[in-house]
């Protein structure tokens, strides 16, 4: 038979599942973040306003939430659509660290900024 | 009603490249199917036209060809079913399989998938005396997926296929399908582990081009849905 | 190229899949098919396959013996009828086995539905006798069967067009076959070859018939000097759709649907009083006939005539579970809603009865003695065992094919152990090459279709239901003119690969020279029996007639028609009402 | 890249065209995610960096972006509903009815953010 399998055996059942999983959780956190950061009656944009917000626990765990989540669910989608195209071994392997390398990055870029408060 | 026919024609004995030809038609009754267009071409204007038939009813899957941008049989379509601009349709081989003359492509890397899920049954035990006992409701679970004459049409229109011929594709999933969830089947595990892998399951994200293409009408993704939801608990 | 193998079997429809899985692994066996193996024409069968499980009521298979004579009009050979219906029930297991998706019971056993002329004790009342998974029983049964081919491993050639046999000094040695993809001619040499190349609808103009249905193995066989067994028996199936030919499944009616004329009666009452529709395919042909010629028919806009198939009072549920197909057919063909409207149906030219005379064991026989040739076989539609005799009952063929293609192939196997690769022939490929030569360098002014459109005319109108000698002769007559004229037609496409163009000129000389035969059979025979209805000898006629034909080619000449005793055992002729 | 071309010509099923804007939203959203994690570091810089920065994004033009990336999430989440009852529901069964009334809120939402983006009522 010509036609070979190229792949092992872990496919992706689990990365396939935490993508639907991390995607609900993010339709609530969105809703949430629209909701309460921007639109809600006396959300500001001034200094003052998004400060007193971040002090709240509530808010800022949001805003984590969201943040590692959203990195998660961003970096295994933009995976997922690169896995689906034929590529080299070592172009695939390239992506796929500077995917995660970003990830943790702009991860820890988000999280000091939030505990800086 | 006058008609033209455009074909993409292709002789690798003599063209470099694939191109279109327009035949004019008259005489077409709108009930008449496009296999009798391209039959009519064939014996009346230019033997050379190339493409497969059997059974003209939709049964054995030789012709499926890309009439007017989607995949669907030429000898399941009739000509009142398509939308006909500039009294022309357009004909041309099914996508992402080597060409091999005018509308004939290479369905063998289509079938090789076919083969690679096991489309056998595979019990356990010997079997007995008489049948296998199974329930009709059972029995009915697999009637969707045996319908499929593997024409070809649902893999080629799907474009998780178009960016990597090694996606082992909807009709492969089909007939794995067919076997997994077969009360009397026991290789579930096995041939999960065949489709259940980075070029099979997770490259289909729902785009539903197959269930659009499929002549059978077979609700394609909704039989992949339940291999995928099969393939996961078995690893959560 | 030469190749060598033990077997090749040629065609992968339920016959040569049946006898591909029976060779055993030791043995090197290969399977040639013009087209893909689950493109064959097996896939298209609908309604059943009939094996007297007694699941949904008693059944016996000497009941589906008695209904398979006498709707064979006792022409069929009884020891052979024996043996079917006798393994039929072990066959069906076997295929379960497998892994075929059948309809159920309410227990979970195989499920079974009526159908044409299968009835219980002897005749008294329809039997449910037909296994079926919904009206898709050939194309799972073809898959199935295909599947255990892949699990075996058995080797395919597919797209190889089988052009000629090697036959010398009364032994098959091999056969020549095309690739179509490249053109290029192999020689297949062989210690056994087995023909389970389907039929010959395609002879006739309106056909439930595939396109790739043109008797290429019949005439391969005639052409090589094997004789051919009762060719004038062809079934015309009563419902084809209206003008296409495409079939309407007996299961419509098995599941309780009628035909109707154009004042709504139920024309098949006064035809067959006891088990009315539910008649043999022959019998209900000639009805529906008869209606049209009596001006009880429905006329179309275009001016011909059709009767109604009435399934109306079915239920949307029972049409939706057990008859999707067919019903799907003259909704995206005809635009009918089965559910609301008549089906427009018409006679179909369906299957061949006659074909390549063989042996219980599918091996060939080369003459009115029996004697067998050595290393030929043949099973399927394309063989005469005779299991159909005048007239085939629905679900039978499918029967047919499991039982003897499997017996096919088990002989072959025992063929094998003492067998020596003949010798080949120099010429063997002579004949092809000269046909392809000839084809290729005519000059394109007789056209293949004109030829081909005027054979099927003819064919269907001399030599279809009701038969006539005076037009019958004019018809054979056509068809030698047109034998003539064949030689003379060219091809526009000249290039080697997948010249498609070539083989359809090809597969028309197959088809004239099989209309030869069915036509000259008829005319040969005088007397009505089963499918074969002659206006001029409306009657049955056992003291002359109860016999098979065989007819010898002499290339030349007319042909020579002999004769083979019909073997009779427990079910003397009678005549045959329902 | 023939299978760029193959995708403009193939006649697209109601799922390819959302498939499709479901890539490209999620791509576009995961770019702006990095750089709304960007934005926000100025928070870290003092009042005086973030309020010039917010100034920038009180303007029309970036009142209008942020209007459309409403747009985007509204899809991808909408849409990433839809897949989700797909593959774990029987979704495929009425995915093309779950499209069209998504669609249909999304659009409604769509107009009512605009409503609010611009009328300024909150603000
Ligand atoms: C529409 C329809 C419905 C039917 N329904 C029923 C039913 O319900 N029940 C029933 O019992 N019977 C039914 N029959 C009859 C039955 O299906 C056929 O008689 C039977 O399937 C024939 O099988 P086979 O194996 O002999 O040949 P086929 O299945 O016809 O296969 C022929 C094979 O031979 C190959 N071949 C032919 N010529 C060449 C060549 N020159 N070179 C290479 N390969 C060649 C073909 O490629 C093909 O693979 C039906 C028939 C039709 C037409
Ligand atoms: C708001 C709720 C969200 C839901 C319900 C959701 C849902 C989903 C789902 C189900 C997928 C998988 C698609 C597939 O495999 O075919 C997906 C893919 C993706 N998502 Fe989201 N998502 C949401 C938010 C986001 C956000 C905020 C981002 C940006 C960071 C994002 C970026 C992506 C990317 C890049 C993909 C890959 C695209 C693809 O595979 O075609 N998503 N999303
Ligand atoms: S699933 Fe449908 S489209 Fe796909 S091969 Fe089977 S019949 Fe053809
Ligand atoms: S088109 Fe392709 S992506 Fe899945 S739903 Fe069909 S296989
Ligand atoms: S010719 Fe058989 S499917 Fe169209």
């Amino acid at each position: 038979m010509a036609y070979r399998q190229v792949s092992s055996k872990s496919g992706g059942a689990l990365s396939w599942f935490l993508q639907r999983v991390t995607g609900v959780v993010l339709l609530f956190v969105m809703i949430g973040h629209y909701l309460l950061m921007h639109y809600n009656i006396d959300s500001g944009h001034t200094y003052s306003a998004v400060l007193s917000r971040m002090q709240n626990p509530f808010y800022k765990g949001l805003q984590m939430t969201f943040v590692v989540v959203g990195i998660y669910h961003g970096i295994n989608g933009t995976w997922s659509v690169v896995r689906d195209f034929k590529l080299k071994k070592s172009v695939s392997w390239t992506i796929y660290a500077l995917l995660v390398i970003s990830g943790v990055v702009f991860g820890l870029i988000g999280i000091t900024t939030l505990m800086s408060f | 009603m006058e008609l033209t026919v455009r074909i993409q024609r292709y002789d690798p004995e003599k063209d470099s490249a694939p191109h279109f030809e327009d035949y004019k038609l008259d005489n077409v009754n709108k009930t008449d199917r496009i296999l009798d267009l391209l039959n009519r071409i064939k014996w009346e204007i230019d033997g050379g036209l190339t493409y497969r038939r059997s059974c003209t009813h939709g049964i054995c899957g030789s012709d499926a060809v890309k009439i007017n941008g989607r995949n669907r049989l030429a000898c399941s379509v009739l000509v009142q079913d398509l939308k006909i601009s500039k009294s022309r349709i357009q004909i041309e081989p099914i996508p992402a399989l080597p060409l091999q003359k005018d509308l004939l492509v290479d369905m063998s890397s289509f079938f090789e998938k076919y083969e690679i899920v096991k489309p056998y049954l595979i019990p356990k035990d010997a079997p007995p005396e008489r049948e296998r006992y199974q329930s009709n409701e059972d029995a009915e679970l697999l009637f969707e997926s045996a319908k499929c004459i593997h024409c070809g049409s649902c893999s080629t229109s799907c474009p998780s296929l178009w960016v990597n011929e090694n996606y082992i594709g909807p009709a492969a999933f089909l007939k794995a399908y067919r076997f997994i969830f077969d009360t009397r089947d026991d290789a579930t595990a096995e041939r999960l582990d065949l489709i259940d892998s980075a070029d099979g399951l997770w490259r289909c994200h729902t785009i539903f081009n197959c269930v659009e293409a499929c002549p059978k009408e077979i609700d394609i993704t909704w039989h992949i849905s339940q291999l995928k939801k099969a393939a996961l608990s078995r690893e959560i | 190229m030469i190749h060598q193998y033990d077997v090749i079997i040629v065609g992968a429809g339920g016959a040569g899949l049946q006898a591909a899985i029976e060779i055993p692994t030791e043995s090197s066996c290969a399977v040639l098919t013009k087209v893909f193996p689950t493109r064959s024409h097996t896939g298209t069968a609908q309604g059943g396959v009939s094996a007297a499980l007694g699941n949904e009521e008693e059944d016996s298979w000497e009941w589906h013996a008695f209904d398979t004579v006498k709707g064979g009009d006792y022409l069929g050979d009884q020891d052979a009828i024996e043996t079917m219906c006798k393994d039929a029930i072990r066959a069906i297991i076997a295929l379960e086995h497998m892994g075929m998706p059948f309809n159920r019971t309410p227990e979970g056993k195989i499920a079974q539905r009526m159908f044409g002329g299968h009835t219980a004790n002897f005749g008294e009342k329809p039997v449910r006798r037909a296994c079926y998974s919904a009206d898709r029983t050939g194309h799972v049964m073809l898959q199935t069967l295909y599947e255990q081919c892949m699990k075996n491993d058995v080797t395919f050639f597919n797209e190889f067009h089988v052009m000629d046999l090697i036959i010398r000094d009364g032994v098959c040695r091999g056969l020549v076959a095309i690739e179509i993809k490249t053109g290029e001619i192999h020689i297949f040499h062989a210690k056994a070859v087995m023909f389970a190349t389907g039929g010959y609808g395609r002879v006739f103009q309106i056909t439930s018939n595939a396109m790739a249905g043109t008797g290429d193995g019949f005439e391969m066989a005639y052409r090589n000097g094997v004789p051919l067994e009762d060719m004038e028996f062809v079934q015309f199936h009563p419902t084809g759709l209206w003008k296409l030919g495409i079939l309407v499944s007996e299961a419509a009616r098995g599941e309780g649907g009628i035909l109707r004329n154009k004042d709504g009666e139920r024309f098949m009452e006064r035809y067959a009083p006891s088990i009315k529709d539910l008649a043999p395919r022959d019998m209900v042909s000639r009805a529906i006939y008869t209606e049209i010629k009596e001006g009880r028919g429905i006329e179309a806009s275009d001016g011909s005539f059709y009767v109604g198939l009435d399934l109306t009072h079915l239920g949307k549920e029972i049409i939706e579970e057990k008859l999707p197909e067919i019903t799907g057919f003259a909704k995206t063909y005809l635009g009918v809603d089965a559910n609301e409207e008549w089906i427009p149906v018409q006679p179909t030219t369906h299957y061949a009865m006659g074909g390549i005379p063989t042996t219980i064991d599918a091996e060939v026989i080369v003459d009115e003695n029996n004697t067998t040739m050595p290393g030929f076989y043949a099973a399927g539609e394309c063989a005469c065992v005779s299991v159909h005799g005048a007239n085939r009952l629905g679900t039978n063929s499918l029967l047919d094919i499991l039982v003897f293609g499997r017996r096919g192939g088990k002989k072959i196997t025992e063929f094998l152990v003492n067998a020596e690769l003949p010798e080949l022939p120099d010429d063997a490929s002579e004949w092809t090459r000269n046909t392809i030569k000839r084809i290729r360098n005519n000059d394109n002014s007789v056209k293949m279709i004109d030829v081909r459109n005027e054979m099927q005319f003819t064919m269907m109108d001399t030599c279809s239901v009701f038969r006539v000698e005076e037009s019958m002769k004019e018809g054979l007559q056509k068809i030698k003119e047109l034998q003539e004229k064949y030689l003379l037609v060219g091809i526009d496409d000249k290039s080697k690969g997948f010249n498609t163009d070539l083989l359809e000129v090809v597969e028309l000389g197959s088809l004239l020279n099989t209309a030869e035969t069915i036509i000259t059979c008829a005319i040969n025979r005088k007397e009505s029996r089963g499918a074969h209805w002659r206006e001029d000898y409306a009657k049955r006629d056992d003291t002359n007639w109860l016999k098979h034909s065989l007819i010898f080619g002499t290339t030349g000449s007319t042909p020579d028609i002999r004769y083979k005793p019909v073997i009779i055992k427990q079910f003397e002729p009678k005549e045959r009402v329902y | 890249m023939s299978w760029l071309k193959t995708f403009i010509t193939y006649e697209k099923a109601p799922g390819a065209w959302s498939w499709g804007l479901h890539r490209i939203t999620g791509l576009g959203l995961m770019f702006y995610l990095y750089l709304h994690i960007l934005a926000l570091t100025a928070l870290q810089k003092g009042p005086e960096a973030f309020n010039a920065e917010m100034v920038l994004f009180k303007s029309p033009i970036f009142m209008f972006l942020e209007w459309a990336l409403f747009g985007l999430v509204l899809f991808h989440s909408f849409n990433g509903f839809r897949i989700v009852l797909i593959d774990l529901a029987d979704g495929a069964k009425y995915h093309k009815k779950l499209l069209y009334w998504l669609t249909a809120v999304s659009i409604a939402l769509f107009i009512g953010m605009g409503y609010i983006i611009f009328s300024g009522v909150f603000n």
